[in-house]
């Protein structure tokens, strides 16, 4: 295990909320806080704009991890956003934990637009975690990756 | 049993007399003695092929959502726990209430013919029900079982006995309306490592021959097209080419009904390689209990879904993490 | 009401009326302190460098211990409870350290710093309650007292967490509690000029004499404090002025002297 | 270790980053052993920050301090600079006999009032 | 098929420095629909939107990829010259390959594989874009200062000059703020009051400018050009068309015991009273907690004395709702508590000030009629100590981690005032750094120093003590490399400012952006500095950070233009990346209308043809003006009906294809 930990490389796929997290993540650029290219951000509006497929769409294409980051609750640009996704993505993530799907690998942050360094630690950790757990086999259709053998 | 059949024959047949109503859905005799299929009767005679026994799961409320649209109003005779679909029906403007009167008719539970047959009941034939008992008469005699233990599962889950909506009852044997408790199941999942669960769903939904009959057979699932097969939603799919196919189709179904799930327990009982899918909509059922408030669909046409509804001080989404486990 | 009681060695030799008549209110005020299974010396000192795990290895042992009886520990010494109080915040809080003095006592479970530390007076305030404490003096101690903290008791605010390290209260209301009057010096929480009493003795002199001036100039009749060093200092260098442990006069108070 | 590493590991021990100081000097201000050390608590940090580690180890002013934690407690910036003077006092113990008190030092201070808290507190302050 | 072209900015050296941008031109070449690449030193230059400009008309180009810094820096910018050579601007979509990117990596292989990536996610994207035309949503033309202090009045003066309506709203019972306060103003020593005061009553005399003094706005909703805004007038208990301000009933109160809150609580006040004798609007105010006939229903002597009847006991608490096209916030600021700087001393010794105090014991109207007297025992300070930072650009949970920006200046204003006027006081002040930028700031410090002997002091003080009546003050001395000991009778702290603890509030209810010390967010630290990121809201004055009169009132004029250049249009374009239904697919369940936050979604019964089945159907509506595009809609649909322009279902899956391909 160890030895492929070290040459893993995780695909992230991190969804970023235009206004804040987006924002902080351009601040962490500003700020050349270094956090691992693995990690692709996607812009949304807001985070109640990722819908559940999206997610799921992610992983079975190959990503290994996913995150999702929005503003703070009661920060919300559209004031309520955020509170939605928090509910639904409360909801998903322990769904996939109940299909047995690592619960390391999704995450919901909320980072503000000016929380640049917390930007990029909250990315260094996830990366780590995500890295920890291996590639993902459990949900990704297989033919995206066809180095995966089943009970590899 | 009998007698509940009996009299709701009579109304149907007084009401359509009358001109209340111009025609009435039930249930009629299907290709079997154990399969009652919903049926739509417009003339009095017709109604000599009712049918209400223990056989009668079938969730009629899903049919009301094309038939209410129709002109005049249709007799529904909805037990218990379809009067919570149709509820929720009304909560999402899918069916109109106007065009339905409806009967709430009492139920002692519904008998799975699986669980029959696996009992030692080989060649049924047609099947009586005592209350207590039920009787299968089979090409081999009959045998006799306690009802308690033939029961569906989605029956032995029953979330109560109470109508939630009706013009008027038809109740000759009150029952006891002690809910059960619905997420054992869901709980013994949980109580599983990570890996049992991933194993358990595997094996589950590699079963799935995407014959979609949980689909067509949900009243939740009522969209006019559904996402899977709108090529123009990214989604669409058929086929089952891979058990990735299988997980998403049902985690997405899964959502998608999440808070809207009345938990009738059809898709479990329709599915024709027994795959325990109430699980997972219970499971969704469960969480939002647990994270938002008792919450049962369908039990109102008003409240607000815990997804399309909020509070500022709702748990952190890591809360799943922090219930500690594995990663 | 139970409690772990730590006394350290200053208090079984030098400072045993401090030990003593803390005991004897206790006892008055319906608190049951026992005394921690085998303690030894907390070191006098903590030591602030992550580096040094053998030096807090008996306060651990001392918290562990109540920690299985499932108590708080009651301190009375102010260096004991800075040595404790400090080791504790870093059981629960430095994963250097925490591990560093696991690894060293094997304990049957690891000790994470669950114990809660509590000073006497912080018994007296938050567990019994001043008013209390008023409501059992028979012996109003009608004089004009001046608090002396030192530094012990206070800092590191954020890990002691008393009372404000600047402008503390709790001594103050603790001498109101028992009929005196207060009387505060801006000096109450400078140090004494601590062990460097035992190498150079003219710097405690120095450091006593103006805190002591100050005391005096405001019109303190008596000077109270938790500490033996603080004692030993003051008691050298305040001339007539008379320096008392606070368990002391409440024993006073109380009727237990 | 050479200097630089010896400054490495007090801030190491000390879990002081000195890069954070203000250059406020309201540790010195706060100080009440001042005028007894050599140099002052602000010093400790800016040496330590920018080589000077040598003059404080050929000083005694590490052992003039009392702990009394008074620049922590009042340092803007959370600097700690109490907590580096005490590694730089162990850096010096810790060398081969380097004890700067011998048991029969104390014995020519001691008095029937002396506490053993103060005897014990300057074994720990002065050796090792 | 789309025909793309794909443009790569160098950024000078900061993307091509870490990412190969000749490689990732190469790639884009192999991505489907592009049919040109193109890299350039700087993209967003004149000569780079020329080649992108050329490229469209030459190439035809239907779609443009440009990988570039932050599309929140110049997505506008390509996005305008894509339509200044007809090519629909919401073809153009931004790779950010420079603060996603190469700002962020340090190896160029790793940052040109990522880049390649994120430009593959673009033009994936671009491939299904389609062009979207903005709608147009009518403006209301008038705007909403909040709050009234200098920043407030500017704002609120210079757009109603511009000839269109303001309406102020002051929580206080006056309008003039933290400046009316003030003493002497720096670098200048002109008389605060003698500047502000004609402009307070310009402001109330303005037939465009409507003050709500002693109101709070209590919620906001709507978007640009047409905000409904729900101030709540609190009861006066004096009735405003009726009071004259001739403050009679303020003599008659026999409740004087309140802290007088415009003298620092230095003095009292009554419990009816007018804030300060030039308090606009001046009317009377009844504080409630204060008055005997509210606390015992007896008294009723202003009531008695006023013969104007102007007092109404049973005055209510009022919600008035008025629409605005534009909103600024000048919340202002507050020193901050110093209950946390026990070693100063500042809640036990009367004698140790924050500087506002000092600047109200130093001002005519103030507590002392403007003799420098000291709290303690009204006697004259002969050595007075300034300390500086307290509570700024510190870490501790007490402290704020920023320079308050004013305090070095007005430090030197107070030291160069008390040695004008009392030559043989002494003032020593002690300072980590003098911080002086600013148009004859450094002129005015050296002056301080050269000209009036002020004791300037580099350290901190450690500790105030009080002994034998004086203030023994503890401080050091760095460039002595002493600890230094003074005996003052005064110690003025000079404290740190923070954000008025109603910003955090109205933020919220404004959706725009505050930062960890409660400052608004400016749009762009740089480039707009009024505008917060939310459309329709500006920023004025030290809301959005410490500042000085003179950079208050630039903001609030820059505020004014952004005002008044949105409130010049009739209409303004709304956003075209809205939710849209699909007819065809909406089943009518109501979910998306539940989670709209703005009540754009609406349902009606429509005859739709479905593949020639006509029927009526129950389907949503979005309203394109009122929707400001968030997506919650999407989510809640189930059936896939409703999607979001510009971020459509398939959009988004097709990025996240392209990122795990």
């Amino acid at each position: 295990m160890s030895v492929e930990h070290e040459s893993f490389k995780p695909t992230i796929v991190a969804f970023c909320c235009n206004w804040c997290s987006y924002a902080g993540a351009d601040l962490a650029g500003s700020g050349r806080m270094q956090y691992p290219a693995n990690v692709k951000i996607i812009k949304v509006p807001c985070s109640c704009r990722v819908n559940p497929t999206f997610v799921l769409r992610a992983f079975q294409r190959g990503a290994d991890g996913v995150i999702m980051c929005g503003c703070h609750p009661g920060d919300c640009h559209y004031s309520t956003g955020n509170y939605y996704t928090r509910r639904r993505m409360t909801m998903l993530f322990d769904f996939l934990d109940f299909l047995g799907i690592e619960r390391g690998r999704t995450r919901v942050e909320w980072v503000s637009a000016a929380e640049g360094a917390r930007f990029a630690s909250v990315m260094n950790d996830f990366v780590k975690n995500v890295t920890e757990l291996g590639p993902n086999r459990k949900i990704t259709d297989l033919r995206t990756k066809p180095e995966h053998k089943e009970g590899e | 049993m009998q007698k509940v059949a009996e009299i709701a024959q009579k109304r149907a047949i007084q009401l359509l007399n009358q001109g209340v109503v111009n025609r009435v859905i039930g249930w009629k005799k299907g290709e079997f003695g154990y399969d009652e299929t919903p049926a739509v009767f417009t003339t009095a005679a017709g109604i000599e092929d009712f049918r209400y026994d223990v056989f009668s799961a079938p969730n009629l409320s899903k049919y009301l959502i094309d038939e209410s649209k129709k002109e005049g109003k249709i007799l529904a005779f909805l037990k218990p726990c379809d009067t919570y679909s149709f509820n929720q029906l009304i909560k999402e403007h899918r069916v109109n209430r106007d065009n339905v009167y409806i009967i709430g008719i009492e139920c002692g539970g519904m008998a799975d013919i699986n669980t029959i047959r696996n009992r030692g009941a080989a060649g049924v034939t047609d099947v009586a029900d005592n209350g207590q008992t039920v009787i299968a008469h089979t090409l081999y005699g009959d045998v006799t079982f306690d009802k308690n233990e033939v029961l569906l599962e989605k029956c032995q889950a029953c979330k109560g006995k109470k109508h939630v909506i009706f013009d008027e009852l038809i109740v000759v044997n009150p029952q006891d309306d002690e809910p059960k408790n619905r997420f054992a199941g869901v709980e013994a999942i949980e109580n599983m490592t990570p890996e049992e669960r991933f194993a358990f769903w595997r094996e589950q939904l590699s079963k799935c021959i995407r014959c979609n009959a949980c689909r067509n057979v949900c009243p939740a699932c009522s969209c006019l097209q559904c996402v899977f097969d709108n090529p123009r939603s990214g989604v669409a799919s058929k086929a089952s080419p891979d058990t990735f196919e299988e997980q998403l189709y049902h985690i997405i179904r899964a959502f998608h009904v999440a808070g809207r799930c009345t938990d009738c327990g059809e898709c479990s009982r329709v599915c024709p390689q027994d795959i325990p899918l109430h699980l997972l909509n219970r499971k969704f059922i469960k969480d939002m209990n647990a994270f938002y408030g008792e919450y049962k669909a369908g039990e109102d046409s008003e409240t607000r879904p815990p997804l399309v509804n909020f509070s500022k001080d709702d748990a952190e989404p890591s809360v799943i993490s922090d219930k500690g486990g594995d990663k | 009401m139970k409690y772990s009681y730590y006394p350290g060695c200053t208090l079984k030799t030098k400072a045993k009326e401090l030990d003593v008549y803390a005991r004897k209110c206790a006892e008055k005020l319906g608190v049951e302190l026992t005394e921690v299974d085998d303690w030894q010396c907390c070191g006098g000192v903590y030591t602030t460098s992550r580096d040094e795990i053998v030096t807090k290895l008996s306060s651990v042992r001392a918290l562990n211990n109540a920690k299985e009886r499932g108590q708080s520990l009651v301190t009375v010494c102010s260096a004991c409870h800075n040595v404790i109080k400090r080791v504790n915040y870093d059981m629960a809080n430095d994963a250097f350290v925490n591990a560093g003095a696991n690894n060293y006592l094997q304990l049957a479970t690891p000790y994470n710093g669950e114990t809660k530390v509590i000073h006497f007076l912080e018994l007296l305030r938050d567990e019994i309650g001043f008013e209390n404490v008023k409501k059992a003096v028979v012996n109003p101690v009608k004089r004009r007292i001046s608090a002396y903290y030192g530094c012990l008791l206070l800092r590191p605010g954020n890990v002691m967490a008393m009372d404000d390290p600047e402008n503390p209260r709790i001594m103050e209301d603790f001498i109101s509690a028992i009929g005196g009057t207060p009387v505060v010096s801006p000096y109450r929480n400078e140090c004494c000029g601590a062990y460097l009493a035992v190498t150079d003795p003219a710097v405690p002199a120095r450091h006593c004499g103006y805190i002591t001036d100050s005391f005096k100039a405001k019109g303190a009749e008596t000077v109270i404090t938790a500490c033996p060093l603080c004692m030993y200092n003051l008691k050298r260098n305040s001339g007539d002025l008379p320096v008392v442990y606070f368990s002391e006069i409440l024993a006073e108070a109380l009727g237990v002297k | 270790m050479d200097l630089s590493e010896q400054a490495e590991n007090i801030k190491r021990i000390s879990g002081v980053d000195t890069k954070k100081c203000l250059r406020c000097g309201k540790c010195t201000a706060s100080c009440p052993n001042y005028e007894d050390m050599e140099y002052h608590p602000h010093q400790f940090v800016y040496f330590i920050e920018n080589g000077y580690l040598d003059r404080l180890l050929k000083s005694d002013a590490a052992f003039r301090c009392m702990t009394c934690f008074a620049c922590v407690e009042r340092c803007p910036r959370d600097v700690k600079p109490a907590k580096l003077i005490e590694a730089v006092r162990l850096t010096l113990v810790r060398q081969k006999d380097s004890n700067r008190l011998k048991p029969y030092d104390i014995i020519e201070n001691l008095n029937a009032d002396l506490p053993q808290q103060a005897i014990v507190s300057a074994m720990r302050k002065y050796t090792k | 098929m789309q025909r793309i072209g794909v443009f790569i900015c160098w950024c000078g050296s900061n993307i091509a420095a870490t990412v190969d941008v000749k490689k990732v031109a190469a790639a884009a070449l192999n991505e489907p629909g592009v049919v040109f690449s193109a890299d350039y030193q700087y993209m967003c230059s004149a000569s780079g939107q020329g080649l992108v400009k050329d490229a469209i008309r030459e190439k035809g180009l239907t779609g443009v990829v440009v990988c570039s810094c932050s599309p929140r820096m110049h997505e506008a910018t390509f996005r305008k010259a894509a339509e200044s050579c007809g090519l629909n601007p919401y073809m153009v979509e931004i790779a950010n390959i420079r603060e996603h990117c190469s700002w962020i990596h340090k190896d160029v292989a790793e940052g040109t594989e990522k880049a390649v990536i994120l430009m593959r996610a673009a033009v994936a994207k671009v491939n299904l874009n389609q062009s979207l035309v903005a709608g147009k949503s009518d403006v209301v033309k008038r705007a909403l200062v909040i709050g009234g202090g200098i920043a407030g009045i500017q704002t609120a003066l210079d757009i109603a000059e511009a000839g269109y309506e303001v309406d102020i709203v002051e929580k206080k019972p006056t309008i003039g703020g933290k400046m009316a306060q003030l003493d002497k103003t720096f670098p200048t020593l002109d008389c605060s009051a003698c500047i502000l005061t004609p402009k307070m009553v310009d402001a109330a005399a303005h037939d465009k400018i409507k003050i709500y003094s002693y109101s709070e706005v209590e919620s906001v909703s709507g978007f640009v050009g047409n905000f409904t805004a729900k101030i709540r007038k609190k009861a006066r208990f004096v009735k405003e068309d009726l009071c004259t301000g001739c403050g009679l009933c303020t003599e008659k109160c026999p409740s004087r015991k309140t802290p007088n809150e415009f003298n620092e609580g230095m003095n009292t006040r009554s419990a009816i009273y007018i804030p300060f004798a030039q308090a606009v609007p001046k009317y009377a105010v009844i504080d409630p907690a204060a008055c005997l006939h509210f606390k015992t229903g007896k008294c009723g002597l202003c009531e008695r004395t006023c013969d104007a009847k102007a007092v109404d006991y049973n005055q209510k608490d009022e919600t008035i709702e008025r629409k605005y096209g534009a909103i600024v916030v000048a919340t202002g600021y507050n020193v901050i508590k110093l209950d946390n700087f026990g070693e100063y001393g500042y809640t036990e010794n009367p004698d140790v000030i924050t500087s506002l105090e000092l600047e109200r014991i130093m001002n005519a109207a103030g507590p002392t009629g403007g003799a420098l007297l000291r709290p303690s025992d009204k006697t004259h300070p002969q050595k007075i100590v300034f300390v500086q930072c307290v509570g700024s650009r510190g870490q501790r949970p007490c402290d704020k981690p920023y320079c308050s920006k004013i305090c070095c200046m007005y430090t030197a204003k107070h030291a160069m005032l008390i040695r004008e006027k009392y030559p043989d006081t002494e003032v020593y002040v002690f300072y980590i750094d003098v911080r002086t930028p600013g148009k004859n700031f450094e002129e005015f410090y050296r002056r301080a120093v050269e000209q009036y002997g002020v004791h300037y002091v580099k350290g901190q003080v450690g500790k105030v003590a009080e002994n034998a009546g004086k203030l023994r003050v503890y401080g050091s001395d760095l460039l002595m490399n002493e600890q230094i000991v003074i005996d003052a009778d005064l110690v003025v702290l000079a404290a740190a400012i923070e954000p008025d603890e109603s910003a955090k509030k109205i933020a919220t209810m404004l959706t725009t952006g505050i930062d960890t010390n409660n400052f608004l967010t400016e749009a762009h630290p740089k480039l707009r500095p009024v505008e917060s990121a939310t459309a329709g809201i500006f920023l004025s004055g030290v809301c959005q950070g410490p500042k000085d009169i003179p950079e208050t009132v630039s903001q609030a004029s820059a505020a004014a233009v952004k005002v008044i250049g949105l409130l010049a249009k009739d209409q303004i374009t709304c956003n075209p990346c809205v939710a849209r239904s699909d007819e065809l697919l909406c089943n009518g369940c109501s979910s998306c209308e539940k989670v709209c936050p703005y009540g754009a979604i609406t349902y009606i019964d429509k005859e739709v043809n479905d593949h020639g089945k006509r029927e009526v159907r129950r389907i949503a509506s979005v309203n394109e003006a009122v929707c400001q595009g968030c997506g919650a809609c999407t989510v809640a649909c189930p059936s896939g009906a409703m999607d979001l322009k510009g971020f459509t279902n398939k959009q988004i899956m097709a990025e996240v294809d392209a990122i795990c391909r």
